[in-house]
């Protein structure tokens, strides 16, 4: 399919985002709670925020909610009946408006990991539903180091339409998918066919403070270096910085309620929590935090490059700018490949 | 409609108020039926979270009761429970979960008409306030179209 | 409309038999509730399933017996966690949640004309009974079949039923032994830590397959043991139990370097392991 | 900041502390803790306004104590009061830990017992003006404003701990949260679960909670999660006319009581 | 643990009349776990019992729920069936249904309901429990009595009657206690050293009884049956081997002029000294702060007269460890400074003296040799003021409570004084008279009616000196409050008895509890009134509230006898209901940090302090340890317990849970 371009004022967008909602879609924006800003279901499209940097929550829980249940038991006289959610799963489509475009990419990352493999009926149906409008970034801020994991700040990957403000109260407009063209359709008149243009000049430029490659190949050998527990020290051990990450999935099976009647839940979890690798033994292979931190590093930076070609992490910056301690990953990145040029390997 | 039977949980300690609750059957008192017995060695082993587990389980109201000040079978368990309650209330109250559902009292191994009539009102009262609706709304979640959603806050 | 299965949920499997091993520690046979599923479920020797009780939660071991058997699956588990002690509270006749094969297995077909050497300690013995029992299953494939297995004490040693079978059989040779203190007065078999046995026994290392389990401890002393016999590390497997959930490689929680120990695993050889991080 | 450089090098320099920690720059104006070990590095202190976070926390980190006691921390009044606490709960002993605290002008290390009251005594922790906004309004809040309130702020909570990772009195290594025989606290971060979390964290805080904030400055998701135990806080203060983080030897205010303890609401 | 037994009980009518007891046995068949389940009519009968047993044993069951009456009137009875059947009975617990269902219920379907309801969550939890074992302790059979007054005497002579060692610690230099002081006796007016004294002879010459005076007990360690007590025995400096207790030294004494502790400062005694004749042990001891060679280094003029050579000025103060199974503590209890009570002019007019005082006077051995003479003059006083109450049940000022023994020690002083001065008067001040013991009513009477005594209702306002005679001011409040003046020539007050001043240190050394006034708490005043919460210590005599004789004899008895039941057995078996501190797989231990939060909830003292460490011996931390000597099982500590670390056996976190969770389980 060949790439539409369109423009549309900022008001026709307000309008065209609130028939979304009337002919009953659920619109999900980026909205503020107190100084903080999520994605949350939006009735009123004036509530939509569209200055900010980057929101404090990822819309990764659009296809991966917090508390996701699987499966429902229930006991009676000797017979065990298991309802399997996935089968009654029936999600609405939902237009997921004002995502940046490092979110984006990370949603569509996230979705194919889901996917690949023995599959997700949950992210999957989930994902099928959801059309993605991204927003091009015109601002960054010093946490912000997309361009430095190959994501730049006008990123069409993973986007269903991408948009770049422009002059005048405007965007420029791309549809990129089928889901897309459907979104623009719907629109009508207030979508106004354009020339493909070069909008390079809205967009932020991010200095590339270093490459996919670079990293990569310097944390190969880096598993013993004591860097690991220096930065590390002041990392307090919560689970902030997986939780905002728009790419982390990591989760916990948990079963509520009784042998008799009860729910298996699929919930977030994290590797920076101690418990998360603990055996029932006592034994902990990651026993203390600077293990922890090491391997949330070295799985998004080495062991999934390993896996599949490309970063676990898409420079989006939340997880630094809400960490408690100020652990800042693009800062810690930086040291790898510049200080993490002579490494033993222990073993 | 058939009127509202609130469910009602009693934590009680062995020595003094499941030894009243005793006293009420052996003086054939009746009362009403609404209400369950948890038997404690004593108030001070009574954990807060077993009231919130009881509330989350689908409990309208949960009585709390032991020995009388000064007479704890192990001497001070009920001054310690005291003190508990009296932070856990306002810590209910301020979190918005109405305090009156929770109702603490002393009875003694003799009071077994004290028994019953704390019960009688206590039944009483949960009516008025109806389910609890807090943990009901807690909870909503948990119903079936809702939980497909899956929770994402 | 769903197009993919969701692997989340599980069989049901009814217990069909219950054997009480050691203190703690149970054996569970298990048959399909659905009977068109028990025909069409297969497995490998070394692979694992996670096991549920609902409304607990599920708990992660290997499957105990042989795939060559194809009536019933049995497990082994010490009561440790909320559900294996669920679990021990199981009667025969009721129903628990079953979900797997998983992982990958032990390459028998590649081991055909070799000699096995098996060396197992305390819990560690049921996953090397899959294997055992499948390597008997086909006895002519191999040459010498050698097990060696130990326990914290006599009590603690499990399929005492079958370890009475094995030694009495011609056609392999089994060495049991028990940690110092932990023997009775009757005990006939070795008393030592299985490394220190390994090393009295000196089992050749031509043309030898040695398959190693155990809890940490005995695995770091056993490998040094088998290495100084002359066993190369592409000649030492064993099996991983690092923590899981979902068993499909996506909960993370098994994560050691670039593997997943649930999906890349639990099967490694120690010229594996050497290439991964320590983190098991 | 001079006097503290010139404090902390003569600590280093004389082997007093195994390691400072303090406030160092950060990311884009804000600070963060840094742990000096060397002369070098003590250039890196800084201490002024946005210094506020509780750096006591890391008195129970495994990796800090590894550098050994003692341990110097720079430390504002709600540290000062943090530490305190943490000796009358047996979790650090006198002398563990040099406390540089700012006295009029003058940075004082505090070691002893009554050098640790004293101070503590004489500076309460100051709430900033935002949070005694918040205090009055839900004050005059109804039962169910509050309630709506709370569901609300709570709806944000995804459970990543935060509050309790940078809670200086969260010491448990093994957290009730974690204890899953019984499960006490619902895992899930639905409403159930979160207000399980919540409340525990506040009736587990009663009397213990220093006021420093350090939770609510963590919260990801910006709940003002610090009010609740200073709710729990108040209530003791007022029912038992208990401070805690005052004495060094001071028996935790719920295992203690008084014969005469309020009891209007008990039948 | 899923083979649970249901048994449900008609209890005749009792139950079956409002409940469908079949309806409830078949309902509880269809819950997960119940292997079998059956209602009869009466379970607690032989029959009853029978079935429970059967069917342990051939539904090899792994819990039984008995669904009848009260736990607290049947539990003993089918837990003891269980075990007879071979099934630990900690596994068998009670399901109330007939006190609390069906008797206060009418039969109805609900009725039936609320009965499963409750004998599911009792399944429930039953599905928890967990086999528990009697905690055994062993006994040391030797007993600590702290305190050598007549309570203390009496206990130590019982229990060693019994055949049990008594280590008796008594701090002043001879035991004897108040009682040695006393002159007669109410109500029967003999002589107290004379019946005193026998048996303090007997205690020094029991072979199982060891004294230690002039000691204190420092500490105390351990639990019931296996004690550890520190005696100090302080320096007498002198061989008590050698020495004789001739008496040469105390008379070689260049110092003479020390108030007399025993006179109650109205005599005098040396630096050396036997604080009276009748002294047990009879060996004198150095008063060290007094003496002239501790103050100044020289003297030693005992030294030179010591026929034995048996004066040790170099002696040290001797600590000991001994090991016991009980402790009586027996410290008794003081008179209140009435100094208190400056109106009366105590310590101001040397004719104002205490009860005590007064004592000595009328002592035969005393500073007068018996005779009434009061302390300014030496003159025979004509007129003596009784004034009751002088402290006691005066909230404003003194205590507020009745000190028990002044009515009738002040009548008996009345009489005493009457019999001895013919012609002299005496007045009684009182606001109630308390006579409530065998004799005692007929002997106030006596007093009043056949001796004369004066007595007046109402208190004493003002006591002063108008030429040379001592003022009573008061108002009798029989005749109106009218004001009533006497010029007496001597005035007694009966001052309060009150706790002994080394009360608090001592209770926090043997970690027993005390009330406001500072008298040792008893474990319950009605039915443990000898016993303390600790378990193993028990109280005899005055340090538990004021007493008179006969009252510290029968105490001092009756806790002999508890002391001796406790000794009767080599050891001593437990409930195991008591709490635990988790332990876990290294490198955790426990999951105990030690907050000590436990600690200082304990009512019992249970709690202690426990190292961990790894094999090789480095310590991992300190957590908290249950005695489960000590511990009575209530629980208190769990629901503490932040991180859950501490549970109680029989009401374990779980099951409480499960009961809970159960009740609301679909």
């Amino acid at each position: 399919m060949s790439h539409r371009t369109f423009t549309i004022t900022h008001e026709n967008l307000l309008d065209v985002l609130t028939n979304t909602i009337a002919v009953g879609n659920r619109l999900v924006a980026p909205v503020r709670r107190g100084k903080k800003l999520f994605f949350r279901d939006v009735q009123e499209v004036q509530s939509i925020v569209f200055d900010f940097i980057q929101s404090d929550e990822s819309p990764k829980d659009l296809v991966f909610p917090r508390v996701e249940p699987m499966l429902a038991h229930e006991y009676n006289a000797g017979n065990v009946y298991l309802i399997d959610f996935a089968e009654k799963l029936q999600p609405l489509p939902t237009i997921l408006f004002g995502t940046r475009p490092c979110d984006a990419v990370a949603l569509s990352l996230l979705i194919e990991f889901f996917n690949e493999g023995v599959g997700d009926p949950f992210v999957e149906q989930r994902a099928e539903n959801l059309t993605i409008i991204s927003i091009a970034c015109t601002r960054a801020d010093s946490y912000c180091f997309c361009t430095s994991v190959g994501v730049s700040p006008n990123d069409s990957r993973g986007s269903d339409v991408l948009l770049t403000p422009i002059d005048n109260d405007q965007y420029y407009g791309i549809v990129l998918t089928e889901k897309g063209n459907a979104f623009v359709k719907k629109g009508g008149d207030n979508f106004i066919p354009s020339e493909p243009k070069d909008v390079a000049q809205y967009i932020v430029t991010l200095r590339e403070e270093f490459t996919p490659q670079e990293i990569t190949q310097r944390l190969a050998n880096a598993f013993n270096h004591p860097l690991w527990m220096d930065a590390s020290l002041r990392c307090i051990g919560c689970g902030t910085c997986t939780y905002v990450c728009p790419l982390c999935s990591c989760f916990d099976i948990q079963d509520e309620g009784t042998q008799t009647k009860g729910v298996r839940l699929r919930c977030w979890d994290s590797c920076g929590f101690s418990l998360f690798t603990l055996h029932t033994s006592g034994h902990n292979p990651r026993h203390i935090q600077s293990e922890r931190w090491r391997q949330r590093v070295m799985h998004k930076f080495s062991y999934i490059p390993q896996n599949r070609n490309l970063l676990g992490c898409v420079g989006c910056g939340r997880c630094s700018r809400l960490c408690p301690a100020d652990m800042n990953l693009k800062e810690h990145l930086c040291t790898i490949t510049k200080e993490m040029t002579e490494v033993k390997a222990d073993r | 409609m058939k009127e509202f039977e609130p469910k009602i949980v009693a934590f009680v300690c062995n020595w003094c108020t499941y030894a009243g609750a005793d006293l009420t059957g052996t003086s054939r008192i009746h009362y009403a039926p609404n209400v369950r017995v948890v038997r404690f060695p004593c108030t001070g082993r009574i954990d807060y979270n077993l009231i919130i587990k009881a509330f989350e389980r689908g409990a309208d109201g949960v009585i709390v009761s032991g020995c009388h000040p000064n007479d704890c079978h192990y001497t001070s368990g009920n001054f310690h429970a005291r003190r508990r309650w009296i932070v856990f209330r306002t810590l209910l109250e301020y979190i918005g979960i109405d305090p009156r559902r929770i109702i603490f009292s002393w009875v003694s191994a003799a009071e077994g008409a004290k028994w019953a009539d704390l019960v009688n009102k206590a039944v009483r009262e949960i009516r008025e306030l109806g389910p609890a609706k807090e943990f009901i709304n807690m909870k909503q979640w948990y119903e079936f179209e809702k939980a497909l959603g899956g929770f994402r806050g | 409309m769903m197009s993919t299965k969701n692997v989340y949920k599980p069989y049901l499997m009814r217990i069909v038999k219950i054997i009480d091993e050691a203190p703690g520690v149970k054996t569970f046979r298990l048959q399909f509730l659905n009977e068109e599923e028990g025909k069409s479920f297969t497995f490998k020797a070394g692979q694992f399933a996670e096991y549920s009780v609902f409304g607990e939660g599920e708990s992660t071991f290997c499957i105990a017996s042989s795939p060559t058997r194809r009536e019933f699956i049995e497990c082994t588990f010490r009561q440790t966690g909320r559900v294996t002690k669920a679990l021990a509270q199981k009667e025969e006749g009721d129903i628990i949640g079953f979900r797997g094969p998983y992982g990958n297995v032990f390459p028998i077909d590649e081991w055909k004309g070799k000699n096995l050497l098996f060396i197992a300690g305390g819990i560690a013995l049921p996953p090397m009974r899959c294997v055992i029992w499948n390597a008997l299953d086909l006895r002519d494939w191999f040459e010498n079949i050698t097990v060696i297995y130990g326990a914290r004490s006599v009590a603690d040693l499990v399929y005492k039923y079958e370890l009475t079978e094995w030694s009495q059989r011609t056609d392999m040779k089994l060495i049991t032994t028990v940690d110092p203190g932990g023997e009775t007065p009757d005990w006939n078999g070795r008393v030592g830590f299985v490394p220190t046995i390994v090393e009295q026994e000196e089992p050749s290392s031509t043309n030898t397959i040695a398959i190693v389990c155990g809890p940490p401890i005995m695995i770091k002393y056993t490998f040094p043991v088998l290495e100084k016999l002359g066993f190369t590390p592409n000649a030492i497997f064993t099996t991983l139990e690092n923590r899981m959930k979902c068993g499909v490689g996506k909960c993370g929680r098994c994560n050691v370097g670039p593997v997943y120990v649930c999906k890349d695993g639990p099967v490694f050889t120690y010229e594996q392991l050497l290439a991964l991080p320590a983190e098991y | 900041m001079k006097q503290l450089h010139e404090r902390a090098h003569e600590l280093l320099e004389q082997k007093a502390v195994s390691v400072i920690i303090g406030y160092g720059e950060g990311t884009e104006g804000r600070v963060r803790p840094v742990f000096i070990r060397t002369l070098e590095a003590v250039r890196l202190l800084v201490w002024d306004d946005r210094c506020r976070v509780n750096l006591a926390v890391y008195l129970n980190k495994p990796e800090i104590r590894k550098f050994g006691f003692p341990i110097a921390v720079v430390s504002t009044p709600a540290t000062v009061r943090t530490i305190v606490q943490l000796i009358a709960e047996h979790q650090l002993s006198i002398g563990d830990v040099v406390v540089l605290v700012r006295e009029n002008d003058t940075v004082r290390a505090l070691i002893q017992k009554e050098d640790l009251e004293q101070y503590a005594r004489n500076n309460p922790v100051i709430f900033p003006p935002f949070v005694i906004e918040e205090i009055e309004l839900l004050k005059k809040m109804s039962i169910e404003e509050r309630f709506t309130y709370w569901q609300e702020e709570l709806a944000k909570c995804f459970k990543c701990y935060a509050c309790r990772a940078a809670c200086p009195l969260c010491y448990c290594e093994k957290c009730i949260t974690d204890v899953n025989q019984p499960q006490w606290v619902c895992v899930a971060p639905h409403p159930v679960g979160v207000f399980e979390w919540h409340i525990n964290r506040a009736m587990h805080l009663a009397g213990r909670c220093i006021e420093c904030g350090s939770c609510t400055i963590a919260c990801p998701v910006g709940i003002p999660i610090a009010l609740l135990t200073i709710e729990a806080t108040r209530v003791v203060k007022e029912e038992f006319a208990f401070t805690p983080g005052i004495d060094c030897n001071a028996p935790s205010a719920l295992s203690t009581f008084r014969v005469d303890d309020k009891e209007t609401f008990i039948r | 643990m899923a083979r649970i037994g249901v048994f449900v009980c008609h209890c005749g009518e009792n139950i079956a009349a409002t409940v469908d007891c079949e309806k409830v046995a078949k309902a509880c068949a269809q819950l997960p776990g119940v292997a079998y389940s059956i209602d009869y009519k009466y379970m607690c009968s032989d029959p009853g019992q029978n079935l429970i047993r059967e069917a342990i044993k051939e539904k090899n069951l792994t819990g039984v729920v008995v669904a009848a009456c009260s736990p607290r009137m049947h539990e003993p009875t089918f837990r003891r069936a269980c075990a007879e059947a071979g099934l630990n009975p900690y596994l068998c617990e009670m399901a109330n249904i007939r006190e609390h269902c069906s008797w206060v219920h009418p039969k109805s379907e609900e009725t039936t309901l609320k009965a499963i309801d409750i004998v599911k969550t009792i399944i429930a939890k039953v599905r928890k429990n967990q086999p528990l074992y009697p905690i055994k302790v062993p006994v040391t059979k030797t007993a600590l009595v702290i305190g050598g007054g007549i309570a203390g005497i009496q206990a130590a002579l019982d229990i060693a009657n019994a055949g049990h060692r008594v280590i008796l610690v008594e701090k002043e230099p001879s035991i004897g206690g108040h009682m040695a002081q006393l002159s007669e006796t109410f109500p029967t007016l003999d002589c107290s050293q004379c019946i005193l004294t026998p048996r303090m002879v007997e205690v020094a010459q029991h072979p199982s009884i060891t004294l230690y005076t002039y000691a204190e007990v420092e500490s105390l360690t351990g639990f019931i049956g296996n004690f550890v007590a520190r005696i100090r025995k302080k320096a007498k400096s002198i061989d008590e081997k050698l020495c004789t207790g001739c008496g040469e030294c105390v008379n070689a004494c260049p110092i003479k002029k020390i108030p007399s502790e025993f006179n109650m400062g109205l005599g005098t005694r040396p630096a050396i000294y036997i604080p009276f004749p009748q002294a047990v042990p009879n060996k004198p001891v150095i008063d060290r702060s007094r003496c002239t060679y501790f103050r100044t280094g020289k003297c030693r003029f005992c030294e030179s007269k010591c026929p034995t050579k048996a004066i040790r000025f170099d002696q040290n103060d001797e600590v000991i460890n001994v090991q016991v199974g009980a402790v009586v503590v027996a410290t008794g209890f003081t008179v209140l400074e009435s100094t208190f009570f400056p109106e009366y002019g105590y310590g101001q007019y040397k004719d104002v003296v205490t009860g005590l005082q007064f004592e000595r006077i009328l002592s035969a051995s005393g500073p007068t040799l018996g005779e009434v003479r009061r302390p300014s003059d030496g003159a025979i006083p004509k007129k003596v003021v009784f004034i009751t109450c002088a402290g006691s049940r005066d909230p404003a000022k003194g205590i507020e409570y009745c000190s028990k023994i002044c009515c009738m020690y002040t009548a008996k002083h009345a009489m005493l004084y009457k019999h001895k001065v013919h012609d002299g008067q005496a007045y009684v001040f009182y606001m109630d008279i308390r006579a409530t013991g065998k004799g005692y009513d007929e002997f106030v009477r006596r007093a009043i009616e056949e001796d004369h005594v004066k007595y007046i209702r109402g208190r004493v306002s003002r006591v002063y000196e108008r030429n040379g005679k001592i003022v009573v001011c008061g108002a009798d409040t029989l005749l109106g409050a009218e004001p009533v003046e006497i010029e007496a020539d001597m005035v007694v007050l009966a001052t309060a008895g009150v706790a002994n001043p080394g009360a608090e240190e001592l209770a926090q050394a043997l970690h027993i509890s005390y009330d406001r006034h500072r008298f040792f708490t008893e474990a319950h005043p009605k039915l443990r009134p000898v016993e303390t919460n600790t378990a193993g210590i028990f109280l005899a005599g005055a340090c538990q509230s004021p007493k008179d004789i006969p009252e510290s004899v029968g105490q001092a008895s009756a806790t002999a006898s508890k002391v001796v039941a406790l000794f009767s057995r080599d050891e001593l078996t437990r409930e195991p209901i008591v709490a635990v501190v988790n332990r876990c797989a290294p490198p955790l231990y426990s999951t105990c940090v030690g907050c000590f939060m436990c600690q200082t909830a304990c009512p019992y003292s249970a709690i202690e302090r426990e190292e961990l460490r790894t094999r090789d011996g480095t310590l991992v931390k300190t957590v908290a340890r249950v005695n489960p000597g000590l511990c009575q099982g209530c629980g208190t500590c769990v629901a503490f317990c932040r991180s859950k670390s501490i549970d109680l056996q029989g009401y374990s976190n779980e099951q409480m849970y499960a009961e809970v969770v159960e009740l609301f389980a679909e």
